[in-house]
């Protein structure tokens, strides 16, 4: 028999009325890495946090086993005694602390009481280093990079030394480098006995690394595979229940005719003026083409985008053309108002008002578009287009009025998507488009972007997972340290070695 | 394909099951403060022996109420937009004093003192919006000097006096009566405007394919909002008619309800106050909103501080003190957060008729003074703590 | 015997005084009468040839105990205190006296302390005043009293005069109190509402109200007339604010109490540098105030109604004829 | 590889250069407003042909601070963890009525009636976190409807009156002073506790292979350190010595600094008020969390109440109004946000610093009343625009 480390047996939860898990069982060997598969909204999430304690027991139905004992977790603290630790999908930091005090928060080192700030920093170095993360640990975490914040969300759930490990996500807005990193640093505690949950929608990642997969859809268990005998096409179709042929419905149908160009771009860091996170980038976007941007964590793609939208708050100089015209951006309402628009990359802190519903939401950059006389909204056509979306995404919602915060990860990207698409567009900027969204999704998102393309609109997607890139753009460009490092068109012998390779600072082959 | 086509259409049904409830959620959450609100009523008749529900009583409580609802009109649109203003008492009682030292020392007319005095509201309003938005000095700090300052320009404007009696025209504003035809007439266009409202809001929502609550659920709504209004003019007409600022109270609810709800620089008040970095990606001014959101709360500020004057008759240097507290409790008893992004006019003006409710209860009871503080503190508390327990249960 | 000593201990700290200085220091500034006190007092003072450092407490104990502290160590010659409360400064007393700083307690008593000087006029006789007045109007019938400030001592000394008055007529029966309601912080705001309801709770049936200051008054004023009862309910007042003046003559309020600043205030400001330069003081008495027996000049205060208006406040220049009279046609002007 | 080891060695270099600016960083950050205030006292020392910095002035000035810097500091927790506490004066006046009652109406023992007050803080501190933390009930609704039910039980127990006259050993903590040795003593302590910290703290930084700022730096912030708090005693002495109460809020400040910045507790604080959510998900119990900030603060307001009892040598009805106001405004000047998050216990007592620096020197200067509510709102505006513009440069 195998050593069961954990078993789950019928869950069930509801979330007032809408059953996100029906009699789910699932069951994790000791010492395997175990992935969970499935659709955005099918229940991964949610069946790991009760696992974690975040929903306490009686909030569910069902039962864990774990170590062979029957477990009643009340809380997060019960789990964490019991050698659980997880990293949840959506980042769960402190913004305005330091993150060296973020990655010990709830499991200070201490003694009666009183924190031990180095002990705890030379700990930090030591995760840090172990992740190959250059940061210094006074860092407030507000100043990192999306990534680099999610490095800092793994290195807290390492610090905690558990016996079962839970990923949510881990790699969504990480990239190749850093997931080699990753999977590492879960090779070395599988070899020290820890057992790994991984949720991922990067099927080469899960084929690569998990023993055994497990499939849920619709809240319901589809069933576990070993992985050695699978296909990525089996899991799909597991998913989602066919199949999908072609990851990447590459078109190619790029034009000549320059839509957007950017020249001589410098960007600044907000709190140190003389730090260039952008240094003196030249590019353009034509018409109909898909610009992918590749790079490591914090090589700066965000913060060239963000500060072309007009959003980031430290100083720059360049110039920004739309249609040979010389633009001059101020405020994203700028951007918009000459149709760019950006898909955000944290979706958590500038894609979702929580408070607000999926509709609302969803048409927020697009308002305008539904003023009536007296500045009165058209609700009619606002919920007619919000539909259409919920339709054209497939976005999993109980209801245009029910609160975003409700929906899944995954969903809520669908929804910040959908905000920026509902716009007229001449140039639309893609920040981690795909993070989180499974790959029936995907593909169809992929398929909108062509769609996009073929309008005639430019793309510029920005992207840690360097099949997507390959598979989708046009024409790459990469970046290492605030600078352009290299442009490869895209063609058939072009591989993620090459792009790799110029990432971590190579020259271009 | 079959199954996404399958699922499609159990989103749709369950979607028109769900805009419905979450129409009632809706409607329960607004109405909990509501039901508390005529629980305290219904103590209060019973302990007056009905005096509390006559119609002079329901009157007076209306009017007595009706300075502090604008004033928490203005509150609730910062409020949902994340910010606070600590000076509403203040700009209250120095605009109400600008009004009556125009009127009755500088003898300027009435009508033009009530248009200076509004200007100078709005500008004020604007100046404080200037400071948060453009300079970001918190609100806490900007309006907790503005009460400071104001005061004092108050107080050194009157020399210390009371500055009293003022013309008919300041007077009538605070203090008058609509004839009983004009109220009736009034009640009237608000029904139809209901029902017109409702049913071309039908009429669109099936043209473009949408769901709409049944028939009879929506004739019930229309029918318990005319029996309201209905009720309300009634009572007020049965003693005297309906009082100027009630209407005026009235007529800006209203208006900043709408404003609230249905047009697009409402709904990016709640955008700003939700999460002010993802506004301003979406293409929202947020500097620009801060600025007009004070400017709004200026003017109604005025509005207030010209009815005080005018319901006083007279200008005193104290006049206003404290009430940015009674505003700002209305907006919380009524559901809005000081954290931003919540928040409703309605529920704003229904704090306020609690609070009033409160004291004029008591005071219509004789109650001592201690135990009025005693008690109105404690009702505040459990009245919010019963909204709470009833809307976390569902 | 040490009082000497002291006092020529602060001549030396304000560096051989050529000016005497006062510090003086108010209660509340945000009240009309304040201000007349403190422009009578400071005028007389500076004809006298003194110095004035004047200091506003806002009404609030722990201000007004700073203030003092800091009037203190200004090193002025002597302490003149308005209190907001007079039970909460013997500190202060204490403080000056070791700075060899003689105090005068003007307007209030500060208690259970050695306080040097009292002037003052008689709060518990004010109220006897006010209830006094209405009740030769109205002997028998429905009164309301309306209280100051439930925080403010004062007002309960008011309350406690009106109480000695009204007290034989609610044993015999022929007055009966409908209500009894004190106002924040003596607001009109509050005046006005608490008028409304208890007219509304008792069906207008109020013969009198009691009112324990001219702003609360004035707010009452506002809730009668809208009733109609303007004029007809006697009310009584505090203070001959000019806007209760003009409602007197215009006859919607029945009296006020005037306590003739003109007598205080200047009165004070010669006691006051009397006391620095070492002269005697003549005194009316003393009055106990807990701890000693403080020698006193007690003032009387005056009921004003319309038939004395012209004699007593307009006299003293409290208010101008024109602006009393202001909504009063001339010809009924007095002469 | 090579080239990960090439960042990793940049990395440890920048990071020293960087640790190194963020320690001044955050120095800057706090001091500025440290300068703000540093500027107020040259202008007051200048317009007060220096009176203002006499050693009694300043003995003044620090004594009259007191009471709102221990209540700020008990709110600073409270406005970091994401809440806010409007009964604090309501609850200060009651809590010293209650000293006052027990001692002179029934007699209690001084010491006695101190240590009940004390613990009935606590209680009361509780039961608001209780109904903050379990109930969800927001803190302004309990807060609101604590001040009014305080208040309330003040009045009914003092029946209105003013208790006075204390026992000497409850008026010894508002009024004496230390004999000048005991004042150089603890100085002398503080000081070598200083020392020893930081550098004991240098010592455990480098067995950890830390970064160290240089010594010379060290030297410098100590030493600046000791001078600050050797004048400040020699000032104070050089009046009638260290006044008991400046020495109870030293204490307190130090301690409860500590809390905040050195324990696991204080860190939490400010996990719970950045983000409650991820705080939850940290496995922190914020219920509990709350429930001990309120009960901190409970225990604050009641040193106050002492302290403000015996100042005065009696209890007022009144006592205590408006202080909650001074006390989150202190909080906020010195960089606390209402948001919560953010704010340092010496931030805020140098908030406390600041206004009544201007109060005080204000009233020296024997400014007019108004001109001094309009003054000190302005300053207090301006002040803290010089703090954000300042910081938001760097
Ligand atoms: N707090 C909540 N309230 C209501 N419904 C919820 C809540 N949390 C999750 N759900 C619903 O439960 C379902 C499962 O969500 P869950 O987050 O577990 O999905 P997931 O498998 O993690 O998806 P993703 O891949 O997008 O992260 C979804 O339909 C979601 O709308
Ligand atoms: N608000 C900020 N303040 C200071 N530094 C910042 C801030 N935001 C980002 N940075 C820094 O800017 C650099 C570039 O980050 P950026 O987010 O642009 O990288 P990226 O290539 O998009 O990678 P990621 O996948 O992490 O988003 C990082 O080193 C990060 O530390
Ligand atoms: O004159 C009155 C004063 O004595 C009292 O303390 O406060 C109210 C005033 O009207
Ligand atoms: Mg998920
Ligand atoms: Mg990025």
């Amino acid at each position: 028999m195998d050593d069961l480390i954990l078993e789950m047996k019928g869950i069930i939860k509801e979330f007032s009325g809408v059953r996100a898990l029906n009699n789910v069982s699932f069951a994790v060997k000791r010492g395997e890495i175990h992935a969970l598969c499935g659709e955005n909204g099918a229940g991964k999430s949610t069946l790991m946090k009760i696992l974690s304690g975040v929903y306490p027991h009686g909030s569910y139905q069902g039962d864990i086993v774990f170590n062979q004992e029957k477990m009643m977790i009340r809380n997060i603290s019960d789990a964490e005694k019991a050698g659980i630790a997880i990293i949840h999908q959506e980042l769960a930091l402190f913004k305005e602390l330091p993150v060296y005090e973020n990655i010990f928060i709830g499991n200070e080192i201490s003694s009666h009481g009183r924190i031990h700030i180095p002990a705890m920093l030379s700990k930090t170095q030591e995760l840090l280093k172990e992740m190959r993360l250059d940061v210094n640990p006074y860092t407030l975490v507000k100043q990192l990079g999306t990534g680099q914040q999610q490095l800092i969300e793994i290195a807290k759930a390492l610090s905690k030394n558990a016996t079962l490990l839970i990923l949510d996500e881990p790699t969504a807005s990480l990239s190749e480098g850093e997931v080699e990193i990753l999977m590492d640093i879960l090779g070395r505690l599988k070899v020290k006995g820890v057992t790994c949950i991984y949720i991922s929608h990067k099927l080469d990642e899960v084929l690569r690394l998990a023993d055994t997969v497990t499939v849920i859809r619709d809240g319901r268990s589809i069933g576990s595979k070993v992985t050695r005998t699978l296909t990525k096409d089996e899991i799909v179709e597991m998913m989602v229940g066919r199949e999908i042929t072609d990851l990447y419905p590459k078109e190619v149908h790029s034009t000549e005719q320059e839509v957007f160009g950017v020249k001589n771009y410098t960007v600044y860091d907000v709190s140190d003026p003389n730090r260039k996170l952008v240094d003196n980038v030249n590019f353009s976007l034509k018409r109909g083409e898909i610009l992918g941007f590749a790079g490591l964590v914090g090589a700066g793609r965000t913060e060239l985008v963000s500060s072309i939208y007009g959003f980031h708050n430290g100083k720059c100089h360049g110039e920004v053309y739309l249609e040979g015209n010389r633009l001059s951006i101020q405020h994203p309402k700028d951007s918009l108002q000459q149709g760019i628009a950006m898909v955000p990359e944290d979706r958590k802190r500038h894609g979702i008002i929580e408070i607000m519903s999926v509709r609302e939401n969803m048409t927020l950059a697009t308002i305008e578009k539904y003023r009536l006389p007296m500045d009165c909204i058209d609700d009619c056509q606002e919920l007619r287009d919000a539909n259409d979306y919920i339709a054209k995404l497939k976005i999993k919602t109980p209801g245009l009025d029910t609160c975003i915060k409700n929906l899944s990860g995954g969903n809520q990207q669908k929804v910040v998507l959908a905000k920026y698409l509902l716009r007229k567009l001449k140039v639309l900027i893609l920040d981690e488009p795909t993070r989180g969204i499974d790959v029936g999704a995907k593909y169809e998102i992929y398929n909108l972007m062509n769609r996009l393309a073929a309008d005639g609109i430019g793309i510029i997607m920005i992207s840690s997972d360097l099949p997507e890139v390959l598979g989708m753009s046009d024409r790459i460009l990469v970046m290492n340290e605030g600078r352009i490092k290299g442009e490869f068109l895209n063609h058939k012998n072009l591989d993620q070695e090459q792009i790799m390779h110029c990432a971590v600072g190579g020259t271009t082959a | 394909m079959t199954t996404e086509l399958k699922k499609e259409a159990v989103g749709m049904g369950s979607e028109k099951k769900r805009s419905l409830a979450s129409m009632f959620h809706f409607d329960v959450k607004t109405y909990t403060m509501i039901l508390a609100l005529v629980s305290i009523w219904v103590i209060f008749t019973m302990a007056t022996n009905g005096d509390f529900l006559t119609s002079r009583n329901l009157s007076n409580l209306f009017r007595q109420m009706s300075i502090t609802g604008i004033l928490s009109i203005g509150m609730v649109f910062i409020i949902i937009a994340g910010h606070i203003d600590l000076s509403v008492g203040s700009l209250m009682g120095l605009l109400g004093g600008i009004t009556a030292v125009l009127n009755v020392w500088l003898k300027i007319d009435g009508i033009l003192a009530i248009g200076i005095t509004l200007v100078l509201g709005l500008l004020i309003g604007l100046f404080n919006g200037w400071l948060i938005a453009y300079k970001k000095i918190p609100a806490f700090i900007v309006t907790l000097g503005g009460m400071l300052v104001f005061r004092g320009i108050l107080v050194g404007m009157t020399k210390g006096t009371t500055v009293a009696s003022l013309d008919p025209s300041i007077r009538f504003v605070g203090n008058a009566y609509l004839v009983d035809g004009i109220g009736i007439f009034l009640g009237i266009i608000a029904v139809a405007f209901l029902v017109y409202n409702s049913f071309s809001s039908r009429k669109l929502h099936s043209q473009y394919g949408l769901a709409v609550p049944s028939m009879s659920v929506e004739i019930a709504k229309i029918a318990f909002a005319a029996v309201v209004i209905g009720l309300l003019i009634i009572i007020l007409n049965s003693y005297q008619g309906v009082p100027v600022p009630v209407l005026i109270l009235a007529i800006m609810a209203v208006a900043f309800s709408y404003v609230l709800t249905k047009t697009v620089f409402g709904r990016r008040v709640y955008a700003i106050g939700g999460n002010a970095e993802a506004a301003k990606l979406s293409g929202i001014n947020v500097t620009k909103m801060t600025l007009s959101i004070f400017a709004i709360n200026g003017l109604l500020v005025s509005i207030a501080g010209i009815l005080l004057c005018s319901r006083l008759n007279a200008a005193s240097v104290a006049a206003g003190q404290n009430a940015e507290m009674d505003a700002i409790a209305a907006c919380v008893i009524g559901g809005a957060s000081l954290m931003g992004g919540l928040g409703s006019v309605g529920g704003a003006i229904v704090g306020a008729l609690v609070m009033a409710s409160l004291d004029n209860g008591m005071s219509m009871l004789n109650i001592e003074t201690f135990w009025q503080f005693i008690v109105k503190g404690s009702i505040l508390v459990l009245a919010v703590w019963v909204d709470i327990a009833t809307k976390n249960k569902r | 015997g040490c009082t000497k000593q002291e006092t020529a201990a602060s001549k030396d700290s304000s560096q051989k005084n050529k000016t005497v200085k006062i510090g003086l220091s108010m209660d509340d500034l945000r009240l009309e009468r304040w201000q007349h006190d403190r422009d009578m007092f400071v005028a007389k003072a500076k004809e006298l040839g003194a110095e004035v450092v004047v200091q506003s407490a806002n009404g609030d104990d722990q201000t007004q105990f700073s203030q003092c502290e800091n009037l203190i160590s200004q090193g002025v010659d002597i302490l003149v205190i308005i209190p907001h409360n007079g039970d909460v400064l013997a500190p202060i007393i204490e403080q000056a006296h070791k700075a060899g700083i003689k105090v005068l307690s003007y307007d209030r008593l500060i208690t259970k302390s050695d306080v040097d000087y009292y002037i003052s006029f008689d709060n518990v006789k004010v109220g006897e005043l006010q209830a006094k007045a209405i009740t030769d109007l109205v002997p028998k019938g429905n009164y309301f009293l309306m209280g100051g400030s439930p925080v403010d001592n004062n007002a309960k000394l008011f309350r406690e005069g009106q109480m000695n008055v009204l007290k034989p007529f609610i044993d015999k029966g022929d007055i009966q109190i409908v209500g009894n309601q004190w106002v924040k912080d003596w607001l009109p705001e509050e005046a006005l509402k608490i008028m409304e309801n208890a007219l509304t709770a008792n069906n207008n049936k109020i013969d009198a109200v009691v009112a324990s200051n001219d702003s609360t008054a004035g707010g009452a004023v506002q809730a009668l007339g809208a009733q109609n009862l303007a004029g007809k309910v006697p009310i009584s007042g505090q203070d001959a604010e000019l806007a209760s003046c003009q409602r007197i003559v215009e006859g919607t309020q029945t009296m006020t109490v005037y306590k003739p600043i003109k007598l205080l205030a200047p009165s004070a400001a010669e006691i006051a540098v009397k006391i620095v330069k070492g002269d005697q003081i003549k005194t009316d008495g003393v009055v106990n105030n807990g701890s000693k027996d403080v020698p006193s000049i007690l003032l009387t205060p005056i009921a004003v109604d319309a038939k004395n208006m012209a004699d007593t406040v307009i006299k003293d220049g409290y208010n101008k004829l024109e602006d009393v009279y202001k909504n009063v046609p001339k010809d009924k002007w007095p002469k």
